[in-house]
């Protein structure tokens, strides 16, 4: 029984299929959880910070408040703008959501443990990244509000802007871990996380990662004194429900590349006995739970910024930062030949 | 470089010295101290090469040759700065720097009354000495034409030292253009010699010309003597130099320029590097007999028809110009039968004498404030008794009066050509006789028209005064160069121990056997000269001071001959007539025909077609960047196309 | 090494990219009013030069190819980006970006 | 299989090409753009160009096709005149396109690879080396120079993109963060005791501090104008 299946799933194409989606399950159905619990904890979070309780009225402290918010989103009516491009209008938050999985598809969770472990890993996660911007952009056009066009131009914008730095920032690990797979550089990560020698970076890579993912206190698009939600005003129900969850993933996802740049992904903090005993998923899921909690703490924390302040620490002092960094790692592993495959011709 | 080569270098370098520290500094160290510095390095060359003549070159050999350096390394071609010093060159250094010495003391009295800054004038002097002297002592060709092309320049420069009056500037270019046309046929005779002897050394040369002497040139189906055509091509440019006849007409015009000026190089150096250039070749003309009668025959004549038109010329100067043409003809002709040494010797009375004259004539016009016109001066002696002195010392040594200066070359030259007993050279001597009359004539009539009767210019004459000390003492010491030059130098250069003396450094081929006879020449042939001269003095005495009236009525009575005369035998306007006007339409007809016509057609015409085509171009370019488009890809599809046809 | 190209050879891949260059120019020609689809279509005929590049590179195993196709990528960049700020300040002038207003570079 | 993904990719390529220049609306012009490099982006996978995929997507879609859909969106084309004379060129535009697709495909219908490609030195992939490494061999060793005149010729784009949109306006105020943080209250603020029944207006009217001029971009506030009287302002 077990071999034929085992002959099913690693010899036939069809198996093959499976196996790949039985793989994405895997990923996506602790995802989504992950999603629908974090609204739920930035909530309760916030409210711990501010002397609130926070939603304790469905379930046991407030545990089945996401599926009740999930449940008011399912049942509204969908309203569609007058003057909106029907198709564009639906396919921006469904792009959004299904990008923020996509991504995932990468991500090493074990040792080799990924849905695809490719060679350029580090790459299509930029590339994932870059396109978050264009789900923001069709909702901002598609519905045919100024507000709504504001908020996604803004949004646009400030992405594009962060993305310079948080490219420069991978470059730099990049020197020193000679490899584009994500696997490489956790495991590059064996003796020491990234994040103390390159300390500045990691700061600086959280600091982008809170501009790219929207969120406090970069959450310009959405401002809501100024642009009334940004981008989403329009949107209502299963659709806002989609982008709703397509932000909280890619706070998902940001906080996974954090980890994996920086933190030494699932690896233990040191390889000895009582840690190496936790799997590696474990270390993972905690590093991001980490990182999910340090971007609540910061929205509880911080006021938003005013938009050209915004550009100005994107272009004027993240991007100039970066750049300094990343000469300045090379030279380092130039000159102490510590630089990856060095005198490999 | 030994002492003595040393000290001759410092006689031929120190003018150049003094030439670019008044002229590059002249401006800011002022005029006094450009002159003091000029005359002071002038000095030290003077008595640098007065003490390398008289110590000589070593007895052993002839020459001795001081190398300065490469020139030119060309293939095989080779030229060096080198100073060269024999006899020759030796007795001409020490004459130049003399005359010149004379000349810078001189100008400081002459040119004080100039408003420009005259430290200029000085160096040019400084810088024309220089290359005189590197003219003279040059062991080469290349560097004798440096030094030939160097005096021609700065005799350029100074004719035209007022270029704010444009006769001299037009004076200056007809002295320039001249020489270049004279010049052109020297250079051709140097590439000629070079290919000749593949060298332009004179030891190298003179070493393998008796070899030579039977080579031709085949040309025009006939054979042409390879020395008569170089030494022909030679003395075409010393023609051109030494103002001889028909390349003589700059000579006068140049007396444009200031009086020391036409003293120094218009009289004593430049005009004779002709001479000097037929003295230094003369191991190669000795060979080149067709040659030398034509130089007898040019000289004679020169020599004739410049003193007939000096006798008729009212400017003091020019009266003197003509006279140093004169001159210069006799001591062509003494090359011609080759007694170079006559030359030379005449070369160096005439410096001294004419140097004198016009710096006499300098101190005349000085006087009287730049009048230059002999007809209206008169009576002068009184107030100018001094110059009135020299003048007379002058004209004596011109005219041939023994015991003055150039009674001893004069006679020389003309017992020579009695002696070379030959058809040109009697010619030349018949010539030189009546020129000698000729010369006392008008040297006489100039001193009884400036310096005695009665002033015709009363407002003149009113305040003339002798120069300062400046223009005596230059005055005094020519004056006694020229009594004293013949006297105390006739032994050595051309009588019993010239033999000695000149140590081979010009050769006399069938012209030792004329040396010799000069001795034995006829009394009363050998007295005709002077009593050529004494009758010309008689005869101006007569015609300018007896009888006064009598030059206007023979003016009148033989008129065409008189304007003949008075217009330089019509050379100028042949000239005009021959070359400057044919030139002058060819330069038109070039210039409307051929360059403005046809040249310039073409770029204008090319420009013309471009504006053209342009504004043709411009239509399609309608600014679409659609057509644009459209075109690129229309091209794109050609091209394609074309390859895959082609291909 | 050479690459099969997922198997189907050199090629289909040819044919692809001849499609993408021709639609380019066809576009150039179908939007002649529109200047930013022209600079569009541009990026089609360059994408059309890219998958030949790599089409080539792999079938080949010269690597020359994709390293061109970098500096084509290089230059479209940097043609889109100044194309595009010529459009922004032509219509901030201009207040239109048609083709056929845009003749200031008329001879 | 992978020929089957290879023609998926080329006819949604294709497809998108053809909408990309046929669609009535630009900012669809542009979405089916992005699609076609997405697609292209496939065909360089199965070509074995991994990171030249990746790139095509960064670059491409990440950033020129961004500022494609800005620029679309921002200067708000009207679609109707955009599309106006559309089919006065059309035949011949065709016509040209029909031409060139024949010659190419009846180009590559014959070549051949030149017998002796095997002579030339290849700048191959070594076993075992990643796509990437491989590129990043060759680029900094045999194509270094062209590689930074790339670079330089981005500078120069980044520069004149910069140049060209760049707008100054003189009256904007401009965030001093450091005169920010050392202001103090009595920089801005002025306490007045007021007495009763008297208003601000009787006794002078609002003064400014001065700070408030010298944070002022230059030209925006003149700390010489009048202040407001009285009247003015009452009315």
């Amino acid at each position: 029984m077990i071999a034929t299946l085992s002959n099913f799933l690693f010899h036939t194409m069809l198996g093959h299929v499976v196996l790949v989606a039985l793989e994405t399950l895997a990923v996506l159905v602790p995802l989504l959880l992950g999603v629908a619990y974090l609204t739920l904890a930035e909530r309760k979070v916030m409210a711990a910070m501010q002397l609130r309780k926070g939603p304790n009225v469905n379930g046991p402290f407030g545990v089945l408040q996401a599926f009740a918010d999930a449940i008011k989103m399912l049942t509204k009516e969908t309203v569609i703008p007058s003057g909106a491009n029907r198709f564009l209008f639906l396919f921006a938050p469904f792009l959004t959501f299904s990008l923020a999985m996509v991504a995932w598809a990468v991500i090493p969770t074990g040792n080799g443990i990924a849905v695809a472990d490719i060679n350029v890993g580090v790459l299509y996660l930029l590339a994932i990244s870059s396109l978050g911007v264009y789900g923001i952009l069709i909702a901002g056009w598609a519905s045919n509000s100024k507000y709504a066009f504001l908020g996604g131009l803004r949004s646009a914008a400030q992405m594009v802007s962060y993305e310079v730095s948080i490219g420069l920032i991978i470059v730099s690990v990049l020197l020193a871990v000679g490899s584009l797979n994500l696997n490489d550089i956790v495991l590059a990560q064996r003796h020491v996380w990234f994040c103390l020698p390159m300390f500045p970076m990691f700061i600086l890579f959280f600091i982008s990662a809170l501009a790219e993912t929207n969120r406090a206190p970069f959450d310009l698009p959405e401002g809501e004194s100024e642009l009334v939600a940004g981008f989403f005003v329009e949107y209502s129900a299963l659709a806002f429900g989609l982008f709703f969850l397509g932000e909280y993933a890619n706070m998902f996802l940001m906080s996974g590349m954090t980890s994996i740049l920086f933190l030494g992904g699932w690896l233990p903090p040191v390889g000895i006995a009582p840690f190496t005993w936790i799997p590696g998923p474990i270390w993972l899921i905690v590093k991001i739970l980490f990182c999910l909690f340090c971007f609540i703490w910061v929205r509880a924390t911080f006021p938003r910024y005013r938009y050209d302040q915004l550009m100005r620490l994107g272009w004027k002092v993240f991007l100039p930062l970066s750049l300094a960094w990343m000469i300045g790692t090379a030279g380092f592993l130039m000159a102490t030949g510590l630089l990856p495959h060095q005198g490999v011709s | 470089m030994t002492s003595s080569a040393a000290i001759f270098a410092i006689a031929v370098l120190a003018p150049l010295g003094g030439s670019l520290i008044a002229g590059l500094f002249g401006r800011i160290i002022g005029d006094r101290p450009a002159q003091a510095i000029t005359i002071g390095l002038m000095a030290a060359a003077c008595a640098s090469a007065i003490a390398t003549l008289f110590s000589g070159v070593p007895q052993d050999m002839g020459t001795a040759v001081v190398s300065l350096g490469h020139w030119i390394d060309a293939g095989g071609f080779h030229a060096n700065w080198s100073l060269r010093a024999d006899m020759l060159s030796l007795s001409m250094v020490a004459m130049v720097t003399t005359i010149s010495l004379c000349v810078h003391i001189y100008s400081v009295g002459y040119m004080n009354h100039e408003e420009m800054p005259t430290y200029r004038f000085f160096s040019y002097l400084s810088l024309f000495t220089f290359a005189m002297l590197m003219l003279v002592t040059s062991n080469d060709l290349i560097q004798l034409f440096f030094g030939w092309e160097g005096v021609g320049l700065v005799s350029y420069l100074l004719i035209g030292y007022w270029y704010d009056k444009p006769s001299a500037v037009a004076a200056a270019i007809k002295a320039f253009v001249v020489n270049r046309v004279a010049d052109l046929f020297f250079l051709v005779g140097i590439a000629l010699l070079f290919l000749q002897f593949g060298s332009v050394t004179y030891d190298n040369i003179f070493a393998v010309v008796p070899a030579q002497v039977g080579a031709t040139y085949h040309l025009f189906g006939t054979d042409w003597p390879v020395f008569e055509v170089i030494g022909t091509l030679l003395f075409i440019g010393a023609m051109g130099k030494s103002a001889q006849l028909f390349l003589h007409t700059w000579l006068p015009d140049a007396m444009e320029g200031p009086t020391p000026v036409s003293a120094l190089i218009h009289a004593a150096t430049m005009v004779t590097a002709g001479v000097f250039l037929m003295a230094r070749m003369s191991p190669l003309l000795e060979f080149a007999p067709g040659t030398k009668t034509l130089i007898v025959l040019i000289g004679g004549t020169t020599c004739f028809f410049a003193a007939t038109v000096g006798l008729v010329q009212p400017d003091i100067k020019r009266t003197i110009a003509y006279s140093t043409c004169s001159q210069l003809g006799y001591m062509f002709m003494a090359a011609g039968v080759g007694v170079y040494q006559a030359s030379i010797f005449h070369l160096t009375t005439h410096a001294f004498f004419k140097a004198l004259l016009f710096l006499g004539a300098g101190s005349v016009i000085h006087a009287i404030h730049g009048e230059q016109d002999m007809f209206r001066m008169g009576g002068l002696w009184r107030k100018i008794p001094f110059t009135y002195a020299v003048m007379w010392i002058g004209s004596l040594a011109l005219a041939g009066v023994f015991p003055f200066a150039g009674y001893w070359s004069k006679d020389g030259i003309l017992e020579a050509m009695w002696a070379a007993q030959s058809g040109p050279a009697t010619y030349g001597w018949a010539m030189g006789v009546v020129t000698a009359f000729i010369t006392a004539l008008y040297s006489w009539r100039l001193i009884f028209l400036v310096f005695h009767g009665t002033p015709r210019d009363a407002h003149l004459s009113e305040h003339a005064h002798e120069g300062g000390i400046a223009i005596v003492l230059p005055l005094g010491i020519l004056g006694v160069g020229a009594v004293l030059a013949g006297v105390l130098l006739d032994r050595f250069y051309i009588g019993t121990a010239q033999a000695q003396f000149w140590q081979g450094s010009i050769v006399n081929g069938a012209g030792a056997a004329v040396m010799n006879r000069m001795e034995e020449v006829p009394g009363l042939i050998a007295l005709a000269p002077s009593i050529a001269g004494l009758l010309g003095i008689a005869v101006a005495y007569l015609a300018y001071m007896a009888r006064p009236e009598l030059p206007a009525s023979l003016a009148r009575s033989l008129r065409p001959v008189y304007l003949f005369l008075l217009n330089k035998w019509y050379f100028d306007e042949l000239y005009d007539v021959l070359f400057v006007r044919p030139y002058r339409a060819l330069a038109r007809i070039l210039w409307k025909g051929a360059d403005e016509g046809v040249v310039e057609q073409v770029p204008v015409g090319l420009a013309r077609l471009t504006v053209g085509t342009a504004v043709q171009a411009a239509r399609t370019q309608s600014g679409s960047i659609a057509i644009y488009a459209f075109t690129m890809l229309i091209g794109l599809v050609v091209l394609t196309t074309t390859l895959l046809f082609v291909h | 090494m050479t690459h099969d190209l997922g198997g189907v050879g050199l090629g289909p891949y040819l044919t692809v990219s001849a499609i993408l260059l021709v639609l380019g120019v066809f576009g150039i020609f179908l939007n002649r009013k529109n200047i930013i689809i022209i600079l569009m279509s541009m990026e089609l005929i360059l994408l059309s030069a890219n998958l030949n590049f790599v089409a080539f590179s792999s079938a080949l195993g010269d690597l020359s190819g994709q390293v061109f196709t970098l500096f084509v990528l290089t230059i479209a960049a940097a043609e889109a980006a100044i194309g595009l700020a010529i459009v922004t300040v032509f219509f901030r002038n201009r207040g239109s970006i048609q083709v056929e207003d845009v003749t200031m570079m008329k001879g | 299989m992978t020929a089957l993904v290879f023609y998926v990719f080329a006819t949604i390529l294709v497809l998108s090409a053809t909408m990309v220049i046929s669609a009535r609306n630009p900012v669809h012009s542009v979405l089916f753009l992005i699609l076609g490099f997405f697609n292209a982006a496939g065909l360089f996978l199965l070509a074995g160009a991994e990171f030249l995929a990746m790139l095509l997507i960064i670059v491409y879609v990440g950033a020129v096709a961004v500022l494609f859909l800005f620029v679309v969106m921002m200067l708000d084309i009207r679609v109707s005149e955009a599309r106006e004379g559309l089919q006065r060129y059309a035949p011949f535009g065709a016509a040209v396109g029909a031409v060139l697709f024949a010659e190419l495909i009846l180009a590559f219908g014959h070549w051949r690879i030149a017998p002796a490609i095997d002579a030339v030195p290849h700048l191959g992939q070594a076993a075992g080396e990643t796509n990437t490494a491989a590129l990043g061999d060759l680029i900094y060793t045999h194509y270094v120079l062209l590689f930074q005149a790339c670079g330089l010729v981005l500078l120069v784009a980044m520069i004149g993109a910069i140049v060209l949109t760049l707008r100054e306006r003189p009256t904007g105020r401009r965030q001093d963060i450091e005169r920010q943080h050392a202001r103090t209250v009595a920089d801005t603020l002025e306490l007045r005791r007021l007495p009763l029944g008297r208003s601000v207006r009787e006794l002078g009217g609002f003064a400014r501090p001065t700070s408030y001029s010298e944070a002022a971009a230059k030209g925006s506030y003149d700390p010489h104008a009048p202040v407001l009287s009285d009247e003015s302002r009452g009315e």
